[in-house]
């Protein structure tokens, strides 16, 4: 053997993160890149108006959003309240900020972990037609609940509250990421890349991490898009329902709820939740939009 | 093929039971009790025991669950606690209406979502992308309670244009156009958050496609792009779309429970939420295995798509 | 060449003499007609006639298809002189043998009535003339009339019929004429009605399940009559002339907080007193029920015979007194008390909100727990609750019915848990007075409500109404003392 | 169309830049270029130089963010700048399109018939009947046997080469006035090839269509072209006649390549290997049947063939487009197991082989690919590519693999900027080299390359192939050497065994087989070789020597 393949023994430590890290680290700057110009740079400061709207509600508003002021019912937008108060006397604007936390908590706890559990479960169901037999079955029962249905029951077992309104979301988003990344899957690891770094003797675990699951993101992440729109929206549903946040506490869902019954007499009421809750889902669409785009490059 | 669907009917069995058994104990762990809601709040414990014996609620679950499903095997879904009458025709009448109206959003949906993802894949305008890419989303912002809340004040109440709620009082087939009036608004806002999920995965599954070099060759030929995309392209989506198509209508059924009460729809939906709030296990459990049900089928059906669609696996019987 | 759906639905429903098309929150649930619930509000006058009437603005009842009656002076024995000319949607002439049917119904367990003890008070009835029935009474009873005037006259041939929903025969002034479950139930003119034919050739109930979309549904002509709308909602109808906004002044919806008085928290009187005296009432009126009713912490509305000024107003928002009285219990309960409230009542939802927020005034801390009905109905059945808000009927009659029939004031199982021998001997005393009128009657029912307002199980808050809507088209809608719909009369244009 | 100007095609001054106003590289800068009616010009020239650029340039085809910049006038009408429909009268009837990689540039989903009709009916006058027969006729033209038939098969059914076809037959369906053929008959063996050629004459003597050729291949460029044009960095760096450019070659770019042009060498002048007695691949009696799913008959793919390869030794595989090469090449990888026979590989059975076994093993075994542009990771970097088998064997530190890919870059003549590219921003003959690459990566002791240098220009091929020879006279690895130019296979097999239909008809020292060829079959492969001399060439084809100006 030549001296190039002696350097080449593995005397040093095996595998170490060579290229790939490199590679992460460029992603990581591509991905930071493309939140700084054009819809991705308008998604974050969408976010990060609503994010600091919530961070900072104490000092936009005075009021307690809890609070409620005897004689001041439905008062229009004006000097003593931002956006008005609503049927319990309350300063909307206290509200839709403190709401707008409870929100952004629930988006932001349970579509990852919903993203995340989808996309183990449905690589599970990808090593064994047993495993995916199994999984395929769970999923089928999860998704063919109505989600709406699931809610209210976990809600009426577990009680109204924003674990209950997580629990559901990620309940109902596994199955969907896990469908999505299975099928996926199936498909990547035919493509002859796939195959071609097998031959070179790449292992199992390598081949999956560094290629299948990179090229089977793809859907997974326009899923993950709207997962977040999807997440503030179910959170206003079954605020709605009354199964959502358990009041008094805010959330935008339970301030929009409130407000439809005044959409005709008190038209501003709906305004400020509605504007926040289209904010924010435009704002992490774009996001992912962008972040998509970024990693598609 | 043949085993391949034998296969997956035998498992849609093993989901309805699996679910089955979900639903009857889900139902009974949540707090409420059909007999008190039928005797009224102010029922003695006597009353309460009476209704109990008489609906059955005495035995014990396992027996409960055996004997139901003892009778469902021979179609027999029993009778509703609070409503009265069989289940069956119970269930009949809001079908109908239910798949009317979810039919009809799926067809707007769908038509909507071909119409934008074409537009916005052959024109890959900037404007255009964030236009549509806006109304996407705040057609998903917008949750169905809303859209339709603001839907019904606009059309039907502010400018009295369309029925603000209720089925076409004549049946469905008495006048087409009527009919048409009062689908407009529960399938517009029904249809909406599909169509736009449906659109983001369509224009990114067409997206995909355009840059296969099989598309360039396409356009090398002058094929015009809406050609390609709807001839060839569109084709090698539509798994994707089965798909995520298939994975919707768990979302529209939600939908349906939403929009259905907006818009007093007699469906399915309504029923459901009435009988959950009611406690009236035999209807709730009827429903979600008919829902269940229907999934499975559609799951089966979008897999048969699948193998139709792509030859690889219809010749070759690959996954 | 486009017909527009929305002016097919106006002409369908504005026709002369035509349909009549009331809209409902729920759909019927048959077994429920023997009890005071939405069935029976809905179609029980309309499908069956009661025995007397209650003219609502004295009080005293009337004829109907009883046309005379006598009580014997030991208030034991009522006789009933029944109609000879009424007869059941089937043809068959209604006899005392129907009379007694009927009250043998209320009595029983499965009926579930709020007025089972009274109907169970009737040991036996006479049938031997077919147009007289002689009631036997176990006691006097002075809520004889409230029994009269609540008990349906259903067909005993057709019981199982009723039960399943299949057939609604009784002698009212509309016959059932079928039933898509879930959607509507038809009802036609009873011509041979024997009171005179009901103007309007038909009845349609609607369930539109959703309040919202159960009020558009009048704003856009589907629908001329929408029963107990909130009333928040009812601000756009408010002050158009193509709507009318009518109160039915039966003033019995009671909003009450209900304590446990099993919890150790609430076992002490003083600590309910306090939270009596620290709500704010008016504020309630006001806010959630747009000063439809009146402030009241007593359970009787206005117009019943045990009304009492001064106990109904006795607590008012006093916090000096409260803190005083919680001082007095030996402080605020260390752990927050759960607060149960019906999610499917809006107004719950807003009380419940403000009361929280005054007992927080007084350093109550306050947890709120939403429910669904049934979930309610179960904790407050099961004895684990604290304190819930939940409205209370039966204020509008004699003391009896409601010390007897209502499951909050029930001397036994009441849902606080309150006992007391001196309740029960009470209870016994208003419900044994032979004639409501007497002065003995009075001290009775004086001495219940003081005990009831000493004691506060039942913390009383306002007393409101339910509101309807009609087109402008529709007249002379009109119900019993409970709130049972009548269209004997009605019109639409 | 009346144009005035002689020329089908003009190009001038053409720049296509890539990236951002800031950041801009230009990948063709400045090309002129003419096609009369009827004639055939080669745009030869190294990999990468823009050739394909250019021709897709014409069509108005560049990729997402490249930029044209100069004019194109075909047909009369100018193409840089105009619109879609504009376009879209052009292509297919006036110009049509030949691609690079055929693998790809069918619809996996439509039977080739369909795909065939559909473009037929975008022309006038063609109804669901006449464009079926038209199909028919086309696909006879590319000699694909049983048309009827084949018309409802979908490209996954067919071989590389057939593939090849029908994308010519999809190019000629709207008779254009001038076919751009990109690398036409790169996947095709030589017999298809010269069918090809044959028929592109054919096409431009019958019904004067222009064809503006691109090829690394000299001996096709003798064959076919009038006229030559040599690119080099996106600049022309010489335009000439054919003959007179193979006989006067001025440019020093020029003539380097025509120096480099591997030639099918009859004479054993060079000594042979002397192979080690261990055998790295031992095939005995190997069938691959694939069974008929579906609908699909069951197909043998390779019957009873037996096959060694001692260490050091390159074995040369030649036959014609679907005789199974890329099968064996497969069996010989352990990635597809045989139907029936025995495989050893480095003396070990694989199938007896447990997993961490088979991955040890493969640390020896290395696959050029044959379609590189599909087996590459689209995500990954060239250098990532590389650099994948040294990380999956724990071959050193980060700094040391750097250095490595570095080397191996610079060893398949890449340019160090390329290896932060992605396999879709290379252009065909670089994405081959990283491929060859990356096999090389770890030294490994076989060697599968199955077409390495089809889409390369003779001189960087040429570099290859000697570094290929040197690496493994360094490391004495053995190669199944997977091509169909003979000329190469000669040079560089010590052995090559002939295959036709799933079976080996000849196998000996390479000279030996292609001096005198045992059989007809082999003959006649060897009497197709487009030799690169446009004179003889001609005579081969015309009788009676008619011979250009
Ligand atoms: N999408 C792209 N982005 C960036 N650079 C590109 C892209 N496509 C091609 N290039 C670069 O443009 C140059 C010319 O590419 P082109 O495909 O025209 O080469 P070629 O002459 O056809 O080479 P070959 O003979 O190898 O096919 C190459 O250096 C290539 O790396
Ligand atoms: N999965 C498969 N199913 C059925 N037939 C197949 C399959 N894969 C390859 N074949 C057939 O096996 C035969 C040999 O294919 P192979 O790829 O080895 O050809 P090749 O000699 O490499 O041809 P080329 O020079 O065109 O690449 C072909 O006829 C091909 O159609
Ligand atoms: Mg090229
Ligand atoms: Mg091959």
């Amino acid at each position: 053997m030549s001296e190039l393949s002696h350097q080449l023994e593995p005397a040093a430590p095996p595998a170490p993160p060579g290229p790939a890290a490199r590679d992460s680290w460029r992603s990581r700057h591509r991905f930071a890149a493309s939140l700084t110009r054009g819809a991705g740079l308008a998604g974050v400061v969408l976010v990060a108006m609503v994010c600091l709207a919530g961070l900072f509600a104490p000092l936009l508003t005075s009021w307690d959003p809890v609070q409620q002021v005897a004689g001041s019912q439905l008062l229009p937008p004006g000097a003593g309240h931002l956006f008005g108060t609503d049927q319990l006397s309350r300063d909307i604007a206290a509200r839709v900020f403190h709401g707008a936390r409870t929100s952004l908590l629930v988006a932001v706890i349970a579509v990852p972990a919903g993203t995340v559990l989808g996309i183990l479960i449905g690589l599970l169901a990808t090593t064994r037609p047993l495993a995916d037999l199994i999984t395929q079955r769970v999923f089928d029962v999860v998704l063919a609940f109505p989600a709406l249905i699931l809610g209210v029951l976990l809600a009426l077992v577990a009680g109204p509250g924003t674990p209950t309104v997580i629990t559901v979301i990620v309940v109902t988003e596994a199955p969907i990421v896990g469908r999505l990344i299975r099928s996926q899957v199936l498909r990547v690891r035919e493509l002859p890349f796939v195959e071609s770094a097998r031959v070179i003797g790449a292992p199992g675990g390598w081949v999956l991490r560094r290629h299948v699951l990179p090229n089977s993101l793809e859907p997974v992440a326009v899923h993950v898009a709207l997962a977040f729109s999807g997440a503030i929206f179910a959170e206003s549903a079954m605020s709605f329902l009354g199964i959502g946040v358990r009041p008094p506490a805010p959330s935008l869902g339970g301030v929009i709820a409130d407000s439809l019954l005044y959409i005709e007499i008190r038209p501003w009421f709906a305004v400020a939740p509605l504007a926040v809750v289209v904010a924010l889902s435009v704002g992490f669409y774009l996001i992912a939009q962008a972040l998509g785009k970024a990693g598609r490059d | 093929m043949r085993r391949h669907l034998l296969t997956r009917i035998g498992s849609g069995v093993l989901v309805l039971l699996l679910a089955s058994i979900v639903v009857f104990v889900a139902l009974r762990l949540v707090p409420g009790d059909p007999a008190r809601v039928i005797a009224g709040t102010d029922a003695a414990p006597d009353t309460i025991a009476a209704v109990r014996a008489q609906l059955g609620l005495d035995h014990s679950l396992v027996y409960q669950y055996w004997h139901w499903l003892g009778n469902v095997l021979r179609l027999d879904f029993g009778t509703s606690y609070v409503i009265g009458g069989p289940i069956g025709s119970l269930i009949g009448h809001g079908v109908a209406n239910t798949l009317v109206l979810t039919v009809t959003a799926v067809v707007v949906a769908v038509a909507l979502s071909l119409v934008a993802s074409i537009a916005w894949v052959v024109r890959p305008r900037r404007w255009l992308d964030t236009v549509l890419g806006t109304l996407v989303t705040v057609s998903i912002a917008v949750p169905p309670f809303v859209s339709g809340v603001l839907l019904v004040l606009v059309f039907a109440v502010l400018l009295p244009v369309l029925p603000a709620s209720g089925i076409p009082p004549e049946g469905y087939f008495a006048s087409l156009d009527i009919t048409a009036q009062y689908l407009v608004l529960p399938a517009t806002c029904l249809a909406l958050p599909v169509a736009a999920a449906l659109t983001r995965f369509l224009s990114e599954a067409l997206r995909r496609e355009w840059r296969q070099p099989y598309v360039l060759t396409a356009r090398a030929l002058g094929t015009p792009a809406r050609r390609i995309l709807t001839r060839g392209a569109l084709r090698n989506a539509l798994p994707t779309f089965l798909t995520v198509l298939g994975l919707q209508t768990g979302a529209l059924l939600s939908g349906a429970v939403l929009v259905e009460a907006i818009f007093a729809w007699p469906g399915l939906g309504q029923l459901l939420t009435q009988s959950v709030g009611a406690r009236d296990y035999p209807v709730v459990q009827a429903l979600v295995l008919l829902s269940v049900a229907v999934f499975v089928v559609i799951q089966i059906v979008t897999d048969l798509a699948h193998a139709f669609l792509d030859p690889r696996v219809r010749l070759e019987g690959r996954p | 060449g486009c017909s527009s759906a929305v002016d097919q639905a106006k002409q369908a429903s504005g026709a002369a003499g035509g349909t009549l098309v009331v809209g409902t929150l729920s759909d019927l649930t048959p077994s429920a007609i023997y009890s005071q619930s939405t069935t029976s509000m809905t179609i029980g006058r309309l499908l069956y006639d009661t025995l007397i009437r209650y003219d609502r603005a004295t009080g005293t009842p009337q004829p109907a298809v009883a046309k005379s009656w006598t009580v014997s002076p030991d208030g034991r024995t009522v006789t009933l002189a029944l109609r000879d000319d009424v007869k059941f949607h089937n043809g068959r002439p209604l006899t005392s043998e129907d009379v007694a049917y009927s009250l043998k119904t209320y009595a029983s367990a499965a009926a579930a009535s709020q007025l089972r003890p009274a109907a169970a008070a009737v040991t036996a009835v006479d049938t031997a003339d077919p147009h007289v029935a002689v009631l036997h009474l176990a006691h006097p009873l002075v809520n004889l009339f409230d029994l009269l005037e609540f008990v349906l006259l259903t067909d005993r041939e057709t019981p199982d019929q009723l039960k399943a929903g299949e057939q609604f025969i009784g002698t009212g002034p509309f016959k059932f004429a079928g039933w898509q479950r879930g959607q509507q139930v038809r009802l036609v003119r009873n011509d041979d009605y024997w009171n005179g034919a009901p103007k309007v050739e038909e009845v349609d109930l609607k369930v539109i399940p959703d309040e919202t979309a159960l009020l558009n549904s009048v704003r856009s002509g589907q629908t001329n009559v929408v029963v107990d709308a909130s009333v928040q909602a009812l601000t756009p109808f408010r002050g158009n002339d193509a709507y009318t906004v009518e109160p039915e002044n039966i003033w019995d919806v009671n909003y009450y907080i209900g304590a446990n008085v099993t919890d150790p928290a609430l076992s002490h009187r003083a600590v309910r007193q306090a939270i009596a005296y620290a709500v704010d009432r008016e504020r309630i009126l006001h806010e959630v029920f747009g000063d439809t009713g009146s402030v009241n912490s007593a359970p009787w509305s206005p117009d019943s015979p045990a009304y009492n000024q001064e106990l109904a107003t006795r607590y008012t928002r006093d916090l000096t007194k409260a803190r005083d009285l919680l001082t007095e219990a030996g402080g605020a309960p260390a752990q927050p008390l759960r607060l149960s409230y019906n999610t499917a009542l809006a107004p719950a939802k807003s009380v419940a909100a403000i009361v929280q927020n005054n007992l927080a005034d007084i350093g109550i801390k306050v947890e709120l727990e939403p429910l669904d009905g049934a979930a309610l109905t179960q904790t407050l059945n099961s004895g684990r609750s604290q304190l819930w808000i939940n409205p209370h009927g039966f204020g509008q009659n004699s003391p009896a019915t409601l010390a007897t029939g209502a499951a909050p004031f029930k001397p036994e199982g009441n849902l606080s848990g309150y006992r007391s021998a001196d309740y029960a001997a009470l209870v016994e005393r208003v419900w044994e007075q032979p004639d409501p009128d007497s002065a003995a009657a009075h001290a009775a029912y004086d001495a219940y409500t003081q005990l009831l307002s000493d004691e506060q199980f039942v913390i009383n808050l306002v007393s409101t109404t339910v509101t309807n809507v009609y087109t402008g088209s529709v007249r002379g809608v009109d119900w019993n003392t409970y709130k049972y719909l009548i269209l004997d009369k009605a019109t639409v244009k | 169309m009346t144009d005035t100007d002689a020329s089908l095609l003009r190009i001038e001054n053409l720049a296509v830049s890539f990236g951002t106003r800031s950041d801009r590289a230009r990948a063709v800068d400045g090309i002129d270029l003419d096609v009369a009616p009827g004639e055939i010009v080669a745009l030869v020239g190294e990999s990468g130089s823009g050739k394909s650029l250019t021709a897709r340039a014409v069509l108005g085809l560049l990729p997402d963010g490249a930029r044209a910049e100069g004019s194109i006038v075909l047909a009369g009408t100018q193409v840089v700048g105009a619109d879609e429909r504009t376009l879209n009268r052009l292509r297919g009837g006036v110009a049509a399109m030949v691609f690079q990689e055929p693998q790809t540039a069918l619809n996996p989903v439509q039977t080739i018939g369909r795909q065939l009709i559909e473009a037929l009916r975008l022309r006038p006058g063609f109804d669901k009947a006449t464009a079926r027969d038209r199909a028919v006729e086309l696909l006879r033209t590319v000699e694909i046997p049983d048309p009827e038939r084949r018309l409802d098969w979908y490209p996954h059914q067919l071989s590389g080469g057939q593939k090849q076809r029908v994308v010519i037959a999809l190019a000629l369906s709207g008779r254009p006035r001038l076919i751009i053929a990109d690398e036409p008959t790169t996947a095709l063996d030589v017999t298809v090839q010269a069918g090809i050629l044959d028929l592109l004459r054919r096409l431009r003597d019958e019904t004067g269509t222009a064809i503006l050729l691109i090829t690394h291949n000299l001996g096709v460029v003798a064959d076919l072209a009038d006229r030559v044009v040599v690119l080099r960095d996106g600049n022309v760096v010489e335009e000439a006649g054919v003959a007179e450019l193979f006989r006067t070659p001025q440019a020093s770019y020029t003539k380097e390549l025509l120096a480099a042009v591997p030639r099918l060498s009859t004479t054993d002048s060079r000594e042979a290997g002397t192979p080690a007695e261990d055998r790295v691949v031992d095939l005995e009696g190997v069938s691959v049947v694939h069974p008929g799913r579906g609908r699909a008959p069951a197909f043998t793919a390779l019957e009873g063939v037996s096959l060694q390869l001692r260490a050091g030794e390159v074995l040369g595989l030649v036959g014609e487009s679907g005789s199974g090469k890329t099968t064996i090449g497969r069996v010989a990888l352990a990635v597809t197991p045989p139907t029936s026979g025995t495989v050893r590989l480095l003396g070990r059975d694989p199938r007896t082989l447990r997993r961490a076994e088979l991955r040890a093993l493969r640390r020896d075994l290395a696959l050029v690919p044959q379609d590189p542009a599909a087996s590459l990771d689209p995500l990954w970097t060239i250098d990532d590519c590389v650099a994948e088998p040294l990380v999956v064997h724990g071959a050193g530190d980060r700094a040391r693999i750097r250095r490595r890919v570095a080397e191996l870059l610079d060893a398949v003549h890449l340019p160090a900027a390329a290896g932060r590219r992605r396999p879709g921003e290379l252009s065909g003959g670089q994405r081959q080299r990283a491929a060859l690459a990356r096999a090389l990566a770890l030294s490994p002791r076989l060697v599968v390359a199955d077409e390495p240098t089809s889409a390369l220009d003779v001189s960087v091929q040429s570099r290859i192939l000697e570094l290929f020879t040197q690496l493994r006279a360094e490391f004495g690895f053995a190669a199944l050497f997977i091509s169909h130019d003979l000329a190469v296979v000669s040079e560089i097999a010590d052995r090559v065994a002939l295959l036709e239909s799933g079976r080996i008809v000849e196998t000996g020292p390479a000279r030996t087989v292609f001096g005198s060829p045992a059989q007809d079959y082999t003959r006649t492969l060897v009497a197709a070789v487009p030799v690169p001399d446009p004179a003889i060439q001609r005579r081969r084809h015309s009788p009676s020597e008619k011979e250009t100006p």
